[in-house]
């Protein structure tokens, strides 16, 4: 029987695949995330010190709304089509199976907000430095928002609410997330030190990584019953 | 009467007072009427099921 | 022991047994509260820094406390639910979370009634315990909101003691987090912590376990109410409503 | 004993399945077949009662348990956007594949032309023949089937029955949920559900 490495990949290379035939689904997010960007500024103003004052918070909030936007459609296609239930009843670990999934999530939609992220920040007066600081969190800000996210995605599949729900579970779980990538990224700005806050976001996200799948895979077969 | 007024800072406190007060008796309230509802929602469906039987 | 845990666990008996305990536990928690209150808000010489306004921990405190508690109570018993699949676990979970919201708001009121005279604004970002509180209160809402979005009780069971569960890891992490971000970013006095005078604090811990009676007795009534709603149609429940004809 | 949502759909059923043989849970729709089916499949949890697997309650040996069995349902399971090729491809990194050659299994169910086409463009019926393509070339002892002869043709049907009567022949074992007659000549057991 294939090993559990080999199932890991395997779910990810199908829902790679599947995002590759819609291209959309990747997008869509990735606009949207660009167009809160670009509401900040025409609501406040677009004084250049108010925005630059501003910028690292609203591409923490814009990247963390964007993000939940595409949780919805992590496990409702599955759910419909009954690859779920394939994967319910598959040999392999379902914390792995869930794992590689959200995997694929995270290089179609936090990775790419990752790298589109210092094209809007140039334009809120970001310095180059603090954008790789920027980077950073994001990169393991959306690790975790990946995984946090799917244990609310379980949670509400196949609820006919699921989407205003889903964004009421776990907005107040992904907030810590947002305090310590937002902050990292004003202190950067400040020539503060900064390291703090990137510590503690790569010890949620090796913390996520381990733990949540467990969670998401016992909120999936509940949610299935 | 000073004892109420406690400076200039009584209606501050004497509002919090207040407030746990209505509170914690609508809460109450509302679990009281909830329990009367499903008791009378059962006694209801048992009653009908007698008349059938 | 073992055996009387799970008689008491019996839907049946645990009903009776709430109804007695019920009342014992309001009458003196109430006593308690009434005394309490009288010796914090009269008998108590006022704080030389905040003036009276102090008197508002009276009842600030414990619903800060029971805000906690409940959701302590929320997610252990749904963790014992899941595990050892007992179902009045689950009933105590679904009691627990309103009570645990109203305390959480009260909290957040009271916090911010006492931060108008002390702070001069209704509401402090800064303040690292009512943004927790405030993220608690969110948490609250999530949990009952996935309740009432899953029609087949069990699965609701199920699926909100997995929320509170991992809710519970994440209070304590926005706990830390916020504390962090408000060292950031303070400037105004923060809730100071302090030492308390012996004569301040003893009307307080009696407010707290006033309080914690009060809460139970709150708890087990509503805990009757989801049992008598599960149990709907059990014998038991058949033959008590038939029995006892009208009235609750 | 099963509950579901307000209703309790079953209590003090018993069966046991051997080698060989068919376990068919007949119903109308509607009258819980597919929640006995996912039941005893390990998909949701009984309230009260246990299912064994050699011996063994399945609830502690669940990978074991669902390395040995497949599951057909209504759903097909198969993702409308990938290929044929696509699609059981991602099966067989999840599970112990069979001995036999997957072209000749997709002759033999008429679907070896479509090997490049997704799944959307197919028909339903069609569509189920490749879910068909994944039980065969899997490589367990147990088969489920939840109402296995939907958006089938005759030709299909016969298909499926012939298909099952030879998994029975080699020692496997199937349990079917379905709400219309099923002759198979293996020894059967018919659970009747009202």
């Amino acid at each position: 029987m294939p090993g559990i490495f080999e199932s890991l990949l395997a779910t990810t290379r199908r829902d790679l695949l599947l995002a590759w035939k819609r291209p959309g689904d990747v997008l869509n997010p990735l606009f949207f995330f660009a167009m809160v960007c670009t509401l900040f500024p025409l609501a406040v103003g677009p004084s250049p010190e108010q925005l630059e004052f501003s910028g690292p918070g609203v591409l923490w909030v814009a990247a963390l709304l964007a993000t939940l936007l595409s949780l919805n459609s992590l496990f409702l296609s599955d759910f419909e089509d009954g690859s779920l239930d394939q994967l319910l009843v598959s040999p392999q670990p379902l914390p792995v199976l869930v794992l590689g999934k959200t995997l694929a999530h995270w290089l179609t939609a936090g990775l790419p907000l990752v790298f589109v992220s210092p094209i809007l920040a140039l334009t809120y007066n970001m310095p180059v430095s603090v954008m790789g600081v920027m980077m950073l969190t994001l990169l393991l800000g959306t690790i975790s928002l990946s995984l946090l996210g799917s244990i609310g995605a379980a949670l509400t599949v196949g609820l006919h609410r699921g989407t205003a729900l889903l964004s009421l579970l776990i907005l107040p779980l992904a907030m810590p997330i947002m305090i310590l990538g937002a902050n990292a990224v004003s202190l950067a700005a400040h020539d503060d030190v900064y390291t703090t806050g990137i510590w503690a976001l790569g010890a949620y996200a090796i913390a996520s990584v381990s733990l949540a799948p467990y969670a998401t895979a016992a909120a999936l077969r509940i949610s299935n019953e | 009467m000073d004892g109420f007024a406690m400076g200039d800072y009584g209606a501050y406190v004497w509002s919090c007072v207040a407030l746990t007060f209505v509170i914690v008796v609508f809460s109450d309230w509302r679990a009281r009427l909830r329990h009367k509802r499903v008791y009378r929602d059962i006694e209801v469906r048992l009653k009908a099921l007698e008349d059938r039987e | 022991m073992w055996k009387w845990f799970h008689q008491l666990a019996s839907p049946p008996h645990f009903y009776r047994i709430a109804e007695i305990l019920s009342p014992w536990l309001a009458i003196p928690g109430l006593v308690l509260i009434a005394y309490g209150l009288w010796q914090g808000l009269f008998v108590v010489p006022m704080d030389y820094q905040q003036g009276d306004a102090f008197r508002i921990i009276y009842v600030h405190v414990p619903a800060a406390y029971l805000s906690l508690m409940a959701y302590m109570i929320m997610a252990t018993a749904g963790a014992v639910g899941l595990i050892w699949r007992i179902k009045l676990a689950h009933a105590v979970a679904a009691a627990a979370a309103p009570i645990g919201a109203a305390f959480t708001f009260l909290a957040l009121a009271t916090g911010s009634i006492w931060g108008r005279p002390m702070w001069g604004t209704w509401w402090e970002w800064g303040d690292p315990r009512m943004m927790s509180e405030l993220i608690l209160l969110f948490l609250y809402f999530g949990y009952m909101a996935l309740r009432g979005a899953i029609d087949d009780t069990a699965k609701a069971d199920k699926a909100s003691a997995v929320l509170a569960l991992v809710g519970i890891v994440n209070v304590v992490i926005v706990h830390f987090s916020v504390e962090w971000w408000s060292s950031l970013h303070q400037g105004q006095t923060v809730f100071k912590k302090g030492t308390m005078d012996a004569e301040m604090r003893i009307p307080l811990l009696i407010m707290l376990i006033g309080f914690t009676l009060l809460f139970g007795s709150m708890l087990l009534r509503r805990i009757r109410t989801e049992v008598l709603y599960r149990e709907r149609r059990t014998r038991w429940v058949r033959e008590m409503i038939l029995a006892t004809g009208d009235g609750t | 004993m099963l509950i579901r949502g307000e209703r309790c759909l079953f209590q003090g059923l018993s069966f046991a399945l051997e080698s060989g043989a068919l376990l068919v849970l007949e119903g109308r729709n509607g009258s819980g077949k597919t929640s006995l089916i996912r039941a005893i499949a390990g998909m949701l949890s009984l309230e009260q009662g246990t299912v064994y697997w050699d011996d063994v309650p399945v609830e502690k040996q669940r990978q074991t348990f669902h390395g040995n069995l497949v599951w057909l349902a209504h759903r097909t399971g198969l993702k409308g956007d990938l290929t044929l090729v696509e699609n059981l491809g991602f099966e067989r990194s999840l599970r112990a594949h069979s001995t036999r050659d997957a072209e000749d299994v997709y002759e033999r169910l008429g679907i070896a032309r479509l090997k490049k086409l997704i799944l959307r463009s197919l028909s339903a019926g069609q569509q189920r023949r490749v879910a068909l393509a994944r039980m065969l070339l899997a490589d367990v002892p147990l088969w489920f089937m939840d109402e296995p002869f939907t958006n089938l043709d005759r030709e299909g049907r016969a298909l499926v029955l012939e298909l099952v009567e030879e998994h029975l022949g080699r020692g496997g074992m199937c349990v079917m949920a379905a709400h219309q007659d099923v002759e198979i000549d293996a020894p059967t057991t018919r659970v009747k559900i009202q």
